[in-house]
């Protein structure tokens, strides 16, 4: 070293030469980055002159995305609602591990069977192999299911995936668009007619009874499992309105009251059922 | 590596990848090993530029110690140590990659680990620098090192007890009831096809070099394996 | 909610998963027996865990003699590089003793890894070590493509080499910075930002990503480069130049830097091969070992470079070792584009790529050194083990070594000369 | 009633008062030029939104300052730890009395006043200590420990230096060096040694960089501050960096002559356009050293902690010692001296 305290005063020379240096700083609201035509940083909707959104969500995005991270939905042009991606993907919010890591309190979980229900692998084959495999056969195929096994069991959609060659997350969309059950109903299904007839003759307000009456909103179960309460358009219709149908039942007309009433007489059998099986036993 | 030779694969359109120079020279590398170690000529194999053993993993210390301190074999460096697990029923594998600037190819020591018992010798001793590599692998898969003497959990906690990279890990908190059960065959153990596993398709991988007849020689059950394997092609989930 | 009947209660996940634990322990006879509230076992507010030690050297560690302490050096001191723990034995400000405690940004990329398809694993190491993300894809490509037995394009092959430099230029540029930064100095790091940010547009023109790239493909690269992206270049070498010119000029032969850099933490060539030091850090000590000489990948081995190495072994050397290869690059970077050829930047490869059953092995320089991918293949469309050699993992181990009988103050300076990236190092 | 008396304490009240409310604006402006000023030094553009031209940065600054909550952990010692800001804060403003801004004013004009300004300096030392022992922190202790050694051994050669400008002027009394100064050239010319010392071992005093071992953020997270939150770290820093200024101001009075003006202008005017002059004078070469400290702190890194204590005691101190001698030689050998 030529001169002590050299280094030092080169270091002091750079930063007051760069005190009147220009900035490299970009002033950001006013001074937008240059970006690469390559950027693939976000992902946008375009719209067309109308102003209506290009996208026809035919999901060919979601089914390239090599990390799957793609989860959509829309209409298709009947005007039915469509979705593609993990079912339960919200589910999240209620999920144990959720509340464990807030730091709640974690409920146990309701349904085991979700992950590890035994069912009839070749069974299901066999009726994939009965519609001969096409893809639009995947609704009679669902009906079937869920008429055997009350929902549509995880692992008989897998198997549905793998007999079909259809991408799990394909035939999971599909199940996911109604009608269909992913999760095995607790208790007894009270389903509430959503059509424009039954709520014109006051379905809204049958259902706000039966939540009052169970404690529950609309796709919930009760603490108990006793019931669970859901809704659908294709109860009933017309004369009937407004109707309920309670597990495989359809009532109707019905009020307020006649609802309850038909609550209480289920609660009541299943308490002498299990008299009757205490019994028995 | 068969669809190198069948015409019409991407790989011969684009022909073969460079010059292959590195087993022209590890031929010397595999005439050493031979000479020193004729035990373990019958599992010796080599790609482009990797030249593999196969050891028990009670004697990874002897071998290691002895591909160190051996002036033609000289392989000072420890570029790797991971270990592997074929699943239930089957073995570990702690695989040892080495370098040395005599032959210009790694060297792997793929050392094999009892399930049942998972115990393997430190290699502590020959490279302190192993330390990490050991406590990664008894953290994530379970294999103690006897001798190692700071074998503790690296990347969990403390007081976890499982090991997260084993094939049977379950992992009842999250799988079974989080939203991405059933997403992914990541903690489903039944989706595994583990016949796939077996010593016979792991240990028969025909080389691509003639390197000696005990070191290219097929498999008998060439045709089993061949059937064995696209059984598992259709297994597996699409 | 209602009382649970025990006979009927699902079992809660933790239960399961204690009982899983209990009995894999008892088939492995590691003695750990679990005691009520040890899930929260941790360290008190004196720093010694509340619970028997485990090994010999956590004994060792957490034995106090008479004057000493443990300082607990992050997981949120201000510059521990990320969330690392350094469990710092102290006498006075001397340093007794040191435990680096990971696994803060532990994420199980290898596992993430091991359930992708081969085309998608490129996508999840990225984030590794998050400042050298073309490196980190450079090694599982180079595995996968051994793997599946094709070769990329030569083109690709330049392509690699040129981003893979250009990655290398700011990733050591900025070690300057931090190394600054960790002593006390404000600016330097401004300016390896400076640096940072040129080269990060230069490769985000070419990859359309700043940070996390994902260029590389199993067999080639994503995209071509263009000419116009090649005379670009020019102008930023010479603002690189400058940035560089300016760091150095601040630092370089500060009396304040030296003093505190020369002949602190010297780590010798041989204790650095056997503590698995790999890249500059090895070098600095006099070990001539480069992956791109010891093992050329890419075309490494048509372009012309020696390998640098300084013969300190301390701080200092490895700081002056970051700066010859910056400026090793660059000259690398002039040659790679000097000898580009023209032609395909991508072979053909199938959407879902399954290789044979084998194994393959490929190491990359990264600017922390050796960084190798150790991928299994069953056949099936995903790696059935995918492990990753991180180098600052393996340097870390450096630290109780190098650390004794310097202060306090010396810890972060010796760390930061090694580098370590926590993305990496956690995996 | 003694009239003398009255008008002398309400002199005094109205002076500390002023001073008081200066250090305030102070703190602001220097803060806001090392924000501005280190900005720009590492090519940004600093704070340019709050106000016109960013100038109310520091400000605002301030207000949240106040506005944030003040965190009293669970098992640091009350009392100090509540104490140990205000001891800070009130060293550096009760060591501004005795500064002299312009002809005539300087709240407490003193004979002593160097002797009582390097006292009043001195007990910053014990609020540090404080703080770092009350917060119940190991980085905090080891910041007070830290605090504790660098500003005792920086005592001595900082006061051994000034020695020779009291030598030099035979006084003790800030408005006294600067009329000497006024008739035999600024002190500097005459202590080019001691200066740099001086220069030194105050930056080493008032722990700015490179001598910032106190709070160094990169190895014990802030020092004594660690636990400090809201306003009571507030204090901390205001007081920081009113020191700034007031090391900054007595390097002027002791070395560069005070209000007087360089040469060859007037260096001195009488009246109130005088006291004017005098102001303008002193603040700017006192902003000239808060920019070079600002300067430093934007180049140089952190020397280590024994470096620096070998610093003060191998270096500063024979060299300030023999700057000693040799100047007291000077003076009798030459007659320089202003004692009658």
């Amino acid at each position: 070293m030529a001169i002590p305290g050299g280094g030092i005063f080169k270091g002091m020379a750079t930063t007051f030469r760069n005190l009147f240096a220009p900035k490299v700083t970009r002033q950001y609201p006013e001074e937008r980055p240059q970006m690469s035509e390559r950027w693939r940083g976000r992902l946008d909707l375009i719209y067309d002159p109308f102003g209506e959104h290009k996208c026809e969500v035919c999901f060919q995005c979601a089914q390239v995305c090599p990390v799957e991270a793609i989860d959509m939905s829309g209409f298709d042009s009947q005007g039915n609602r469509i979705r593609y991606g993990m079912p339960e993907i919200y589910d999240e919010r209620t999920d144990p591990n959720a509340h464990r890591r807030a730091g709640l309190p974690a409920r146990p979980m309701r349904n085991l069977a979700r992950w590890d229900e035994a069912i009839d692998e070749p069974w299901v084959r066999g009726v994939v192999d009965g519609y001969g495999g096409r893809p639009e056969s995947l609704v009679a195929i669902f009906t079937a299911v869920q008429e055997r096994y009350g929902y549509l069991p995880e692992r008989a959609l897998r198997v549905v995936s793998d007999r079909m060659t259809i991408h799990w997350a394909q035939v999971f969309g599909a199940a996911g668009l109604g009608g269909f059950r992913l999760l095995p109903a607790e208790g007894h299904v009270i389903t509430v007619c959503s059509c424009a007839a039954c709520r014109f003759a006051g379905g809204d307000a049958l259902l706000k009874e039966l939540s009052a009456e169970l404690g529950i909103g609309p796709r919930e179960s009760t603490d108990d499992g006793a019931f669970t309460l859901e809704t659908a358009d294709d109860v009933g219709a017309g004369a009937l309105a407004p109707a309920i149908r309670l597990d495989t039942l359809v009532y109707g007309p019905l009020t307020g009251e006649q609802a309850r009433h038909l609550v209480h007489e289920r609660r009541r059998a299943d308490v002498r059922a299990t008299v009757r099986a205490g019994r028995a036993s | 590596m068969d669809d190198l030779r069948r015409p019409g694969s991407p790989a011969s359109r684009l022909g073969r990848r460079r010059a292959l120079t590195a087993p022209a020279v590890a031929g010397a590398l595999v005439r050493a090993l031979t000479d020193r170690f004729p035990e373990l000529a019958g599992t010796l194999w080599t790609d482009e530029d990797t030249v593999e053993v196969q050891i028990d993993g009670a004697r990874s210390v002897e071998v290691l110690s002895r591909l160190r301190d051996d002036p033609e074999l000289h392989f000072w460096y420890l570029a790797d140590a991971a270990a592997a697990d074929y699943g239930v029923g089957e073995h570990f594998e702690v695989v040892y990659h080495l370098y040395s600037d005599l032959h210009p190819a790694w060297l792997r020591v793929r050392a094999r680990v009892d399930r049942s018992s998972p115990h393997l010798p430190s290699i502590t001793g020959l490279w302190e620098g192993a330390m990490f590599h050991e406590r990664e692998m008894f953290d994530m898969m379970g294999i103690i090192f006897d001798g190692n003497r700071d074998l503790r959990r690296i990347y969990m906690s403390p007081d976890y007890r499982s090991f997260p990279q084993r094939r049977d890990f379950l992992l009842p908190d999250d799988a079974a009831d989080s939203s991405a059960a059933g997403v992914n065959p990541l903690e489903r153990p039944e989706t595994w096809d583990l016949s796939r596993f077996s010593e016979e398709v792991a240990h028969s991988i025909d080389p691509i070099l003639p390197l000696g007849t005990s070191a290219m020689a097929p498999g008998p059950e060439a045709a089993e394996i061949e059937a064995d394997e696209t059984d598992a092609d259709k297994s597996r989930p699409r | 909610m209602t009382a649970v009947d025990p006979e009927t209660r699902v079992p809660d996940p933790i239960e399961l998963d204690r009982a899983e634990e209990a009995r894999l322990h008892a088939a492995l006879g590691v003695d750990l027996p679990p005691r009520p509230g040890d899930e929260y076992a941790g360290f008190d507010t004196v720093g010694i865990p509340d619970r028997p030690p485990q090994t010999e050297r956590e004994a060792e560690i957490y034995t106090l003699d008479e004057g000493e302490m443990l300082v607990n050096m992050g997981p949120q001191h201000p510059s521990t590089h990320g969330v690392m723990r350094l469990v710092v034995k102290v006498r006075g400000e001397v340093v007794v003793d040191l435990d680096p405690v990971l696994g803060y940004l532990h994420r199980g990329i290898e596992k993430l890894c091991e359930n992708a398809t081969y085309t998608t694993v490129l996508t999840y190491v990225d984030p590794m070590d998050y400042l050298s993300s073309m490196h980190n894809e450079h090694a599982p490509a180079i595995a996968f493509e051994k793997l599946y037995g094709i070769r990329a394009p030569k083109r690709a092959e330049y392509i690699r080499a040129l981003v893979v430099e250009l990655n290398r230029v700011f990733s050591h540029g900025l070690m300057m910075g931090f190394l600054a930064l960790d002593m006390g100095g404000l600016t330097p790091i401004l300016y390896g930002f400076i640096n940072r940010d040129e080269t990060v547009e230069l490769l985000s023109a070419i990859s359309g990503q700043r940070m996390l790239f994902n260029f590389f493909r199993v067999g080639g690269v994503n995209w071509d480069v263009s000419d116009e992206f090649i005379s670009r270049l020019s102008s930023w070498r010479s603002n690189v130049g400058r940035s560089i010119g300016d760091n150095e000029a601040l630092i370089t032969e500060n009396e304040i830097f030296t003093a505190r850099t020369k002949g602190m933490g010297v780590l010798s060539g041989e204790r650095a091969i056997a503590l698995g030091v790999s890249g500059p850090n090895l070098r600095a000590s006099g070990v001539p070992f480069d992956v791109r000489k010891a093992h050329p990948y890419s075309i490494y081995h048509e372009l012309e470079f020696e390998v640098i190495t300084h013969s300190a072994g301390d701080v200092y050397a490895r700081y002056l070792q970051r700066i010859a290869e910056i400026k090793q690059s660059l000259h690398l970077i002039d040659q790679i584009v000097d000898q580009m050829p023209h032609g395909p930047v991508q072979a053909q490869v199938p959407g879902i790529i399954r290789p044979k059953p084998g194994r393959a092995f490929g190491a990359v320089e990264s600017p922390r050194g050796l960084y190798s991918v150790y991928a299994i293949s069953d056949g099936g469309p995903n790696p059935y083990r995918f492990r990753m050699r991180d180098p600052s993992f393996i340097s870390l181990q450096v630290m109780p070594v190098l650390m004794p009988g310097h202060l306090i103050a010396d810890t972060m300076a010796i760390m930061a000369s090694l580098d370590p990236i926590m993305g990496g190092v956690d995996k | 009633m003694d009239w003398d008396l009255v008008l002398g304490i309400a002199r005094f009240v109205v002076a500390t008062t002023l001073l008081l409310l200066l250090t305030i604006p102070t703190a602001f402006i220097i803060i806001q030029m090392e924000l501005k000023v280190i900005a720009l030094m590492q090519l940004r553009y600093g704070p340019n939104r709050v106000g016109p031209k960013g100038m109310f940065q520091s400000t605002i600054h301030g207000f949240k300052v106040l506005a944030k909550e003040d965190v009293t952990p669970d098992l640091v010692d009350r009392p100090t730890f509540t104490l140990a800001p205000w001891m800070v804060f009130m060293a550096a403003a009760m060591s501004m009395l005795v500064i002299p801004f312009a002809p005539g004013l300087v709240a407490f004009e003193s004979s002593i006043s160097v002797v009582y300004f390097f006292a009043i300096l001195g007990l910053s030392v014990v609020g540090l200590l404080v703080a770092g022992w009350a917060s119940y922190n190991k980085y905090s202790l080891l910041g007070g420990l830290r605090s504790a050694a660098q500003m005792v051994s920086y005592e001595i050669p900082l006061t051994l230096s000034i020695v020779g400008v009291v030598v030099l002027t035979g006084s003790l009394s800030f408005t006294q060096i600067i009329e000497w100064q006024l008739q035999h050239g600024w002190a500097v010319i005459w202590q080019l040694v001691g200066f740099p010392i001086f220069f030194i071992a105050a930056t080493a005093e008032i722990n700015r960089t490179p001598f910032d071992m106190v709070e160094a953020d990169s190895e014990i997270v802030a020092g004594f501050a660690t636990e400090y939150s809201g306003m009571r770290f507030g204090f901390f820093f205001f007081a920081e960096y009113v020191s700034l200024f007031i090391m900054s101001a007595i390097t002027v009075t002791l070395f560069f002559g005070g209000w007087l003006a360089p040469w060859p202008f007037p260096a001195q005017l009488e009246g109130f356009i005088g006291t004017l002059y005098g102001l303008f004078w002193f603040f700017l070469k006192t902003y000239l050293f808060v920019f070079v400290a600002v300067w430093m702190r934007a180049t140089l890194p952190r020397v280590r902690v024994d470096q620096l204590m070998g610093l003060a005691w191998k270096v500063l101190l024979p060299v300030a010692l023999l700057n000693l001698l040799v100047t007291g030689v000077a003076v009798v050998v030459f007659n320089l001296s202003g004692v009658q």
